[in-house]
């Protein structure tokens, strides 16, 4: 059994690091978004193999609708969604590799000369309806306040999102960006006296 | 006993498949008031007529994903189905979780649709694919909910957990309201009827408008494998999956999902499909505010009663 | 599989997430960088509570935690692109070179 | 072995058919759809036998090409109620006009088991907009954005009609053999989503016999319930239009079952409204003349691309499937330079581009 564990964890965690990875080197938006998926997918199923199915399982699902979400998102807003001209859009690379690559190899040597507990989870504890109990019994305040802050953002998000503010449409006046920084508005202009909205038909 | 049980969900999901098939090739003829001339070998006749054309292609598809969704969707109709206790202590995958499991299952059929639409790259599989996404979310939490007030009374996230709590009172009975919220989302899960907001006619088929031959008929025996997977899961939650008396349970489990399964094919025959915006609104202020309703009503029963 | 090896793998997984948070111009990329960072969190969260709590719920409470951050972070983002790209149409971070407006 | 015992079996199924619809033939496709030895399918590349039905004008055969072209190998090309339009086959095949489903039904037969060759394409299989080896990568296009990667123009940014966000639409031309419009019917659509922003009539529908009378009237219903998904109830009433009498008590029951489905309130009221009536009152009004009674015909007052715009594309299928072809093509003038009334709306329409030729994408020629 403990050599089926390992060899799944060896898999999963390969496909977890290089989905990962691919996310940020595919062309195609939604191909990044189900990486991600992917890698998310991996890790809610080494979870399972730590002995945590529910918070595994919740994972998968829970990440299954929002990188759905996610990949709607990437239609909407990428002028290249399928990745059909070949792009990269990416700023202080360098810099960026160096802080992936430090905070990577910091964490391992962190991992590494730590001296790490070993007290393993009993596999035949009852480990979800320990969760529940304690959910919805000692944590309960910490659950709750989770479950309003997601309220709290819900209705956040649907105000920011939404175009009618409170002082007047959110796009009024509304100026699109230039090519550079600083430039003159590329695309549509502005419309003269306001209003980002043309006429209806 | 795990061997037995992996096998049988193999042979279930080949056989409710064949059985949906020919069930939805008699109800479309009674509805049409067609003589029934439906023959068990037919859904072969048509498997054989997809597999002797070509697999065609599009320019610059996704092809990868393309290929890959009609194989996803049906892995996931078989993941889905291998929580379900299939007669006493026979359960494919015996989670604890199950429940979770199956939810993980409707999210990623909304996934693998939509990439279905996508990756065809064309525009009626697109937009097919958007519709179903706006319309299978919201009926996904939808079953959500119902699910976990059928969890309620087992006080346990695991399937064979809710049949077994289930020996006195189907959760039909207890619960009325969640049986009915349970099959429009299996209907939605397969793209039938009333909720077909992916292959449906008015958009030349929709996601599997430019999928042809080989991979039609893969993806057209997915809808059905995963129809017959949501019959056995409605069967197993709200009818008391293998609990009957004198027969043996793996039949009774047959017998109630074979039920369910004609259900849901007359439902998609009978009932008209409204435009996708209209529908939205339906789900989000009557069908979602309806399984709240069922989770608090469940919850008050437990108190009262349990 | 121990708790070490655990770990690196999470240790991977923010590296990468950094790198695409930093590195990223587009809005929903940079996104897309934080969750991977949180996905190893997570993992790590579960792999302590794996190996060092020897089963006391706590330890999964704290992933259902960063669970909540995720769906927060997802939800105020996507709300955050929609608000900017009505009042700038941009979805890059260049684009933005104040935050008046 | 192998192989002929699934040619064998795939024979003793149904021929599916996808009809590309000309003048004067919608009906006697809607009859033939009945027969059991055909099934009539919405696509393309789910046919083996493209039936083409009745005369076309000369401008849609290039699109006919496009469409021969989408069917899956092995396929093969009938003419029915018409000389052949496009030399395809060498002699190409033509229906007898009274038993299309034999004909149809020997040339599948020919085609799967005697090695009748299939058709090879009409179009050569090239791009239609010239991007091979163009910019950086090839790909045609220049930079990230603009240009046409593999013929496909980048979407740009517009309005959102119902909440302002600007995101990207798309052109593209619908028709004119797309099974859900009046056959002819060519259309510019540009959609968000699935929202229609723009259209614009290419070419009218192909005038069509029979546009009165109970039966007409039913075929029309069964349009508008195939739309509605309703497919067992749409024959239903296709196999009532082509019986001659004696069919009042069938349209009596068929209407209770289509009332049971819930098809009344799946139209949205007030759903393109013109001249005071909405698509359920022009449902209903067919329904009254399919029961043999009269219902008074209202002339419209709008045209069809000032009622598009703002219907998400099932909503617009209904509204076009609930005008008779005479009223529809009455509503469909063909602008030849763009007047003053429109101009201000071709502004804010993204530049169409042209699709002609793209022989493996469906949405020109289905």
């Amino acid at each position: 059994m403990g050599l089926i564990d390992d060899a799944a964890f060896l898999l999963l965690s390969t496909v977890a690091i290089l989905s990962g990875w691919r996310v940020f080197a595919t062309d195609s938006m939604v191909r990044a978004s189900f990486l991600l998926m992917m890698s998310f997918i991996a890790v809610g199923l080494i979870m399972l193999l730590l002995a945590a199915p529910y918070i595994g399982l919740a994972t998968v699902f829970m990440m299954a609708v929002e990188m759905m979400v996610m990949a709607l998102f990437m239609v909407m807003f990428m002028m290249n969604p399928a990745g059909l001209n070949p792009m990269m859009m990416v700023h202080q690379h360098q810099l960026a590799i160096g802080a992936g690559v430090f905070a990577f190899v910091g964490l391992t040597a962190a991992v590494l000369f730590t001296d790490l507990p070993d007290d393993r989870v009993d596999p035949g504890a009852p480990v979800v309806h320990d969760l529940g109990v304690e959910l919805l019994g000692n944590s309960m305040l910490i659950f709750e306040t989770a479950g309003v802050t997601l309220l709290a953002t819900m209705v956040g998000a649907v105000v920011l999102s939404s175009r009618s503010g409170r002082f007047g449409a959110a796009d009024e006046g509304s100026r699109p960006p230039g090519l550079e920084v600083g430039g003159e508005p590329a695309g549509r202009q502005p419309v003269q006296g306001g209003g980002g909205h043309h006429h209806h038909h | 006993m795990q061997a037995v049980a992996i096998l049988s969900v193999l042979l279930l999901l080949l056989f409710g498949a064949w059985l949906a098939a020919i069930l939805d090739r008699a109800g479309n003829a009674l509805v049409a008031g067609d003589r029934v001339r439906t023959a068990a070998v037919r859904p072969l006749h048509d498997l054989a007529a997809h597999l002797s054309r070509q697999t065609t292609t599009t320019e610059a598809p996704d092809r990868l994903n393309w290929r890959l969704a009609p194989v996803a969707y049906l892995a996931l109709a078989a993941l889905g189905l291998s929580v379900v206790p299939l007669a006493p202590g026979v359960v494919a995958a015996d989670f604890d979780a199950g429940i979770v499991l199956w939810g993980a299952c409707e999210a990623l059929t909304v996934v693998v649709v939509f990439l279905h639409g996508w990756s065809a790259n064309s525009e009626f599989p697109l937009i097919g694919g958007y519709r179903y996404v706006a319309i299978g979310l919201p009926v996904m939490l939808i079953s959500m909910f119902v699910l976990i007030a059928a969890a309620l009374p087992a006080e346990s996230l695991s399937v064979a957990a809710i049949v077994e709590s289930q020996r006195e009172i189907w959760n039909v009975v207890r619960q009325p309201i969640g049986l009915p919220l349970f099959l429009l989302l299996g209907l939605s899960l397969t793209l039938r009827g009333p909720f077909d907001y992916a292959d449906s006619d008015d958009l030349i088929g929709g996601t599997r408008a430019e999928a042809s031959g080989a991979q039609l008929a893969a993806w057209q025996f997915a809808r059905l494998a995963m129809l017959a997977s949501v019959s056995v899961m409605a069967s197993a939650v709200f009818l008391g999956g293998y609990l009957g008396p004198v027969l043996p349970g793996a039949l009774w489990l047959i017998l109630k999902s074979g039920v369910v399964l004609a259900v849901l094919i007359a439902a998609g025959h009978l009932l008209a499909r409204m435009p996708p915006s209209r529908m939205m609104t339906f789900i989000w202020t009557v069908l979602l505010p309806l399984s709240f309703l069922d989770l608090v009503l469940v919850g008050a029963e437990l108190l009262i009663w349990g | 599989m121990t708790l070490t090896t655990v770990l690196i793998v999470a240790a991977a997984l923010i590296g990468i997430g950094l790198y695409g948070a930093l590195s990223q111009q587009s809005f929903v990329m940079l996104m897309m960088g934080l969750e991977l960072m949180l996905n190893g969190t997570l993992l790590a969260a579960i792999g302590f509570w794996s190996y060092g709590l020897g089963g006391a719920p706590e330890g999964q409470l704290m992933a259902i935690i960063v669970m909540a951050v995720m769906a927060v972070d997802m939800a105020v983002g996507f709300a955050l692109i929609v608000a900017v790209y009505r009042k700038r149409q941009a979805d890059v971070t260049e684009s933005l070179t104040t935050l008046k407006n | 072995m192998a192989v002929a015992a699934l040619r064998r079996l795939a024979l003793r199924g149904p021929v599916p058919v996808h009809a590309a619809i000309g003048t004067d033939a919608l009906a006697a496709v809607d009859d033939l759809s009945l027969d059991p030895r055909i099934s009539v399918q919405q696509s393309p590349r789910h046919a083996a036998i493209l039936l083409v039905a009745g005369p076309l004008r000369d401008e849609d055969r290039s699109d006919l090409c496009r469409l021969h072209d989408q069917l899956p190998h092995p396929r093969a090309t009938v003419f029915w109620r018409t000389d052949p339009a496009i030399q395809i086959a060498d002699p190409p095949v033509v229906s007898v006009e009274d038993d299309a489903a034999a004909t149809i039904a020997s040339v599948y037969r020919s085609l799967i088991e005697e090695g009748r060759p299939s058709e090879p394409d009409l179009q050569p299989d090239t791009p239609p907009n010239p991007w091979r080896g163009k910019g950086d990568h090839g790909q045609g296009g220049e930079g990230m954005m603009g240009g046409t990667p593999y013929g496909r123009p980048m979407a740009m940014t517009g309005d959102d009609l119902r909440d302002g966000l600007q995101l990207d639409p798309y052109t593209a031309e619908f028709g004119p053999f797309l099974p859900v419009f009046p056959p002819g019917l060519k259309l510019r659509i540009t959609l968000q989503g699935d929202v229609i922003q723009f259209a614009k009539v290419l070419r009218p529908p192909l005038p069509q016999e029979e546009q009165s009378g109970p039966s007409a009237a039913l075929r029309r219903i069964a349009r508008q319930l195939r739309l509605l998904g309703l497919t067992g109830q749409a024959a239903r009433a296709l196999r009532l239009a082509s019986v001659g009498d004696g069919k009042a008590a069938g349209v009596r029951r068929l209407r209770r079952l289509v009332k049971w489905s819930g098809s009344g309130q799946a139209i949205p009221p007030g759903l393109g409204r013109v001249g005071g009536a909405d698509v359920r009152d022009r449902l209903a009004a067919w329904w009254e003349v399919a029961s043999g009674e009269t219902a008074e015909a209202r002339a419209p007052d709008r045209t069809l691309v000032d009622l598009l715009p703002g219907l998400e594309w099932s909503e617009a299928m209904l509204v076009l499937n609930s005008f008779d072809i005479a009223t529809l093509t009455g509503m469909c003038p063909i602008e030849k330079r763009e007047d003053k009334a429109h101009s201000e709306e071709e502004k804010d329409a993204p530049e169409p581009h042209d699709h002609d030729g793209h022989q493996d994408q469906m949405r020109g020629a289905a």
